[in-house]
């Protein structure tokens, strides 16, 4: 099982953000993606997710099997900056929502919903709407919803931001159980993540601010 | 000639459009051209020009 | 540079912007002068043949308001062919296609419409009536407006032009009903009696100053989207070049 | 899918706007007709289905343009984007949940209106069975807008303007359809089969454009 | 304060057009109405004035429930909450950038589609005059509802309950003096003068409660 | 000049968050608030900065003439997780804005809107929609509203998020430029600030999780 990207560029509006960039992990292992802001990291992890289009390169997931998924976004979950729950539902309802939205295609057992807030320390406050909750306690339910159905690949944008101490732990621990049971992670950060021998990339920004086409 | 307003009316509109849409386009074309070359003019060369020179 | 894989090869050599540019400054004033020549023949046509016994003059409003309204329905069809090229084949200079051939269209749109209520007024006692014909044409002009609005509120282009495809490609069920509404519903409104499929059944006495109008209405329009076209590209290249002035500035700074 | 539709119900409840505006929306109309008619009864039971349809059309725009720009405001939509299940399915059920939402009441309501309007029974059958059946096509229709609208900063009026003039065959023959099966002499049936298939086409074009659309507007 | 009005005009410009989009929604609204109730000449232009009015109810409800929340969801609202400027005063003027750019267009386009809809000279002016002075009024009044839609997020129903009905009378006096203009017998300013006294007494209300409202909100 | 809170006391839906809570900060003090998730931090900011009604106590804000007053929000700058910006304008526009609707009621000169964008590193940039940037450049100018409208009291809500690491050094000479001139700064965060010679309150969270008024 391995996640492979080849040479791929993107482009943000007209300018070229990034080029020629190129990564392959292996099951269980992590790659952290560093640099200064706006150097193209949430970018990076979009066209990984297939969110944005990639202008160059690809991405390719190889299952345990050794079938190989061009959209990699199938077999991902993504946590970006913003949390992707309502806040007029509860948090039970959210989480319940996503849990069969998502589905759980890919046959792993998971957790229930009651198990994914304990494991971010959060139990007994489910029947609260998500709106009422501070901006560290949505951050740890948004992160719960990695738990509640299996996928192979995490994208995670910033994941720690509005985290305390111990929600950094428990963050940490929660990704390296993950890999032990052989996920793969992505993540852009400011901060330390605390992950164990997770390979690193530095992202420079600007590959190229040229005209593009229209030249 | 009979109902000549109309007639004439409905020239006199076809020809003030068209030649107002292409007024415009021209005018248009006119500003860009004068706006790459202004820029031309400030040094930021066209990189496709560059690469001719290069040859 | 970008390959952008155009899957047509004949079209390959508008492929590039460059070459784009480079052909239509060769062709621009051929195709200006072929239009000139074609409005002196049509005008001349259209103000010396005969009126009709039953219409009097005011057929002559026939030889402007005929191509304008064809041209209305060829505009959006250029744009469709063009946004079904943004979207099978991401192609940039579909996306400036659909773009350039919206005001055009519109201008157009507005000929026939007005023209039309300048010939309903004589001929049907008023000036406009919401049947289906004409309505279906005053749908096709707020079409046309709402795309370029829409072009307009976002400033993306290339996100613009993909999703204006979309919609104009949703929008061309209007075309058919446009071309049919005549024989859908029975209306005030003349049926086709030129582009048919058992041949014009129209005295070749206004056949043919209408054709040549036609013809340089088309010509006009073409011209016109060229143009159009070429202005679009500038107008990208100019702002290409701002944003790496930009760029290389605060980056020395 | 059922998740999602029972997600939507929800949150047309309690989020802002509400299910219930586009009722009395359509409320708001139907009571300011007759004042532009007058007490004419002859002339406003006529007319009656000709208002409902429309009532019920531009009720249905109402909210419309946030249906997938909420999503993407909080992220939703990214995750929608990624998944396996095809997209077109996931547009088609919150196009479905936002029928049942806004169009649904009305639909219920509208023998209410019927009697407002002094509609025969006839007359007030035929208005609910043929919006029952025409206006799941507005809202396919509107998805298109709506999908459009998660390019723009935000929805409003530009939405309408786009959408309006494509729901204009299906306003044709829905009221023909009514008219027909109350006054005659046209049969009511080919109408009415129309707009099925008006219904029907919409169904399949709407959610594949409006996918289309989402696909194309994400970054 | 003329900086807000400024950014909240720029705002629902950048959504597309600006005024242009109104009269064009308009427009729209007036071609699609035919397709309803029929060609028929006479009967268009005596429901004319009508239409034109719920056609600018609907532009002022289409986007009307985000005023505020667009804000909150920024963080902008918290801001205008702490300045020392009254809370009154920025509601007001807010009302008033989204009266001029959704409204103000649609009372300026109303002779065109005056004509369209085959009114007579007298209709035209009085539904113009009309719709400028009560037109306010329904902003005002979904102000109102903006306001409670973000102090109570789960109140959806609410808000619909509270804003539409209060716009009802403005719509009826609004409707009734342009008829009244038009055809008699019954006198033209008493309903014109109740529509302004209508417009004024929400221009105090609406605003008050609006700022009442958002000072409560529930963070 | 100082910022004072006395008995402070503040409920989130029927919960009392916090009780009894007094601090006094002189011109040029900070405060730093910290705690884990979900223990007050943000209500208090907000119940400091009037955006939430207080159960007891009083906040004031006494100036430099020794005039005190009640609304500690008008003479305050608040940064809150959210950015107060629109994403449609452009980052020039924005700050215009709000440097005109903010007003400078306070007579101390501001700077301009390129200045305070060069003083957050991103000079060049201002044309550009605000919805266009990256997560942390949008928080740079969001920092930037601070400079470009004086308030004495500046009340922020986890500042560095996504800010990266010299995004954080700058912000930390700000916070320092602004306590020069006699600033007072509260802040709330789960990242040391680099602020010298701060206070820190320790926010436990669930001062009493009572019934409240019903018994
Ligand atoms: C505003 C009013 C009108 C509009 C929008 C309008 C629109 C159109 C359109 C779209 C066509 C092209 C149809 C096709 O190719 O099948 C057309 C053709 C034509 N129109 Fe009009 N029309 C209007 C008024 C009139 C009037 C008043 C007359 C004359 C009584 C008229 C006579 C014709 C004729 C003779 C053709 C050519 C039909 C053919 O040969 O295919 N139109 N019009
Ligand atoms: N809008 C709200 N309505 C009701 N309760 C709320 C609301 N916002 C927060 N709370 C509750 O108030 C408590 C304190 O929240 P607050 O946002 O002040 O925490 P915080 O210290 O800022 O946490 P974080 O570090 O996660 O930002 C939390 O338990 C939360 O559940
Ligand atoms: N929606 C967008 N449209 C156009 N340009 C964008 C958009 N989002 C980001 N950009 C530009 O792309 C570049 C890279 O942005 P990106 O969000 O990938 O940065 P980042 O590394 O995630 O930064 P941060 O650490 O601040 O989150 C930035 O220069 C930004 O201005
Ligand atoms: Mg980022
Ligand atoms: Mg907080």
């Amino acid at each position: 099982m391995h996640l492979e990207a080849a040479n791929l560029a993107a482009r943000r509006g007209e300018d070229l953000i990034f080029e020629g960039l190129s990564f392959r992990l292996e099951s269980g292992e992590a790659l952290v993606l560093t640099g200064k802001n706006g150097s193209g990291k949430s970018t990076l992890l979009r066209v990984v997710a297939g969110l944005l289009h990639q202008e160059k390169g690809s991405v390719s997931f190889t299952d345990s099997l050794g079938n190989t998924h061009g959209r990699v976004g199938e077999i991902s979950h993504y946590l970006g900056h913003r949390n992707a729950m309502k806040s007029e539902l509860t948090v039970a309802e959210n989480l319940d929502f996503w849990r069969c939205f998502l589905g759980d295609s890919h046959g792993a057992s998971t957790v229930s919903i009651d198990e994914a807030a304990e494991a971010v320390g959060l139990e007994g406050i489910t029947h609260l709407p998500f709106g009422y909750l501070s901006a560290g306690q949505q951050r740890r339910f948004a992160f719960a919803k990695l738990l509640i159905a299996h996928r192979p690949v995490w994208i995670l944008d910033e994941p720690t931001a509005a985290l305390d101490k111990s929600g950094d732990r428990l963050f940490a621990e929660l990704v390296e159980a993950h890999r032990c049971n052989g996920g793969i992670v992505l993540a852009a950060t400011h901060q330390p993540l605390g992950l164990e021998g997770a390979q690193e990339l530095r992202m420079a920004g600007f590959a190229h601010a040229g005209p593009g086409v229209w030249e | 000639m009979t109902h000549a307003f109309y007639v004439y009316g409905a020239y006199g509109f076809a020809a003030l459009v068209a030649a107002a849409v292409t007024l415009w386009t021209w005018a248009d074309g006119r500003a860009r051209r004068k706006e790459l070359a202004a820029l031309e003019a400030s040094g930021i060369r066209r990189r496709s020009a560059r690469t001719t020179d290069g040859k | 540079m970008s390959e952008t894989s155009l899957a047509i090869t004949k079209f390959s050599d508008l492929a590039n912007p460059t070459r784009f540019l480079a052909l239509a400054a060769r062709i621009l004033p051929w195709m200006a002068g072929f239009t000139a020549l074609c409005f002196i023949v049509g005008l001349y046509l259209s103000f010396t043949t005969e009126g009709d016994y039953q219409q009097g003059e005011t057929v002559r409003i026939m030889y402007v308001h005929v191509p304008a309204a064809w041209l209305a329905m060829m505009g959006y069809t250029i744009m469709s062919l063009s946004a079904v090229g943004t979207l099978v084949w991401r192609h940039p200079l579909a996306d400036v296609s659909a773009k350039a051939a919206a005001p055009l269209g519109a201008a157009f749109t507005l000929i026939a419409l007005v023209t039309g209520s300048l010939w309903g007024k004589p001929m049907w006692g008023t000036w406009w009536v919401w049947d289906a014909r004409l309505t279906s044409v005053f749908v096709l002009f707020l079409m046309y407006l709402g795309l370029i609005a829409l072009n307009r509120a976002i400033d993306d282009p290339s996100k613009a032009a993909r999703v204006s495809a979309v919609l104009i490609l949703v929008g061309f069920v209007n075309i058919p009903i446009i071309k049919f509404s005549v024989e859908w519903w029975n209306t005030l409104h003349q049926s086709a009696s030129v582009l048919r499929l058992d041949g014009p059944a129209i005295d070749p006495e206004f056949l043919r100053p209408l054709l040549v109008m036609a013809v340089a209405f088309t010509a006009l329009f073409l011209t016109l989207h060229i143009m159009a076209i070429r202005n679009e590209i500038w107008r990208r290249r100019v702002a290409a070049q701002r944003r790496l002035a930009a760029r290389l500035a605060s980056r020395e700074g | 899918m059922t998740a999602l539709l029972l997600r939507d119900l929800k949150l047309s409840i309690r989020a802002g706007g509400g299910a219930l505006i586009g009722v009395l929306f359509f409320l708001t109309i139907v009571a300011v007709i007759p004042f532009g008619v007058g007490p004419d009864l002859a002339l406003l039971s006529r007319i009656g289905p000709a208002i409902v349809w429309i009532g019920a059309l531009l009720a249905a725009l109402l909210g419309l343009d946030r249906l997938f720009q909420a999503e993407r405001d909080d992220g939703s939509l990214d995750l929608m984007l990624m998944q396996e299940t095809p997209l077109v399915l996931t547009v088609l059920v919150k196009c479905l949940a936002h029928w049942v939402a806004t169009s649904l009441p009305l639909v219920i309501a509208s023998p209410l209106l019927g009697l407002f309007m002094n509609m025969s029974e006839t007359a007030i059958g035929a208005t609910m069975l043929t919006l029952l059946v025409g206006s799941p096509a507005i809202t396919f229709i509107g998805a298109v807008g709506a999908a459009v609208a998660v390019a723009l900063p935000r929805g409003g009026l530009l939405v309408s303007i786009l959408v309006l003039p494509l729901t204009i065959p299906v306003l044709i023959f829905g009221v023909s359809a009514t008219y027909a099966a109350v006054e005659g002499p046209s049969p009511f049936l080919p109408p009415f089969l129309i707009l099925m298939a008006l219904t029907l086409f919409f169904a399949v074009i709407g959610p594949v454009a409006a996918a289309l659309a989402l696909r194309h507007t994400s970054d």
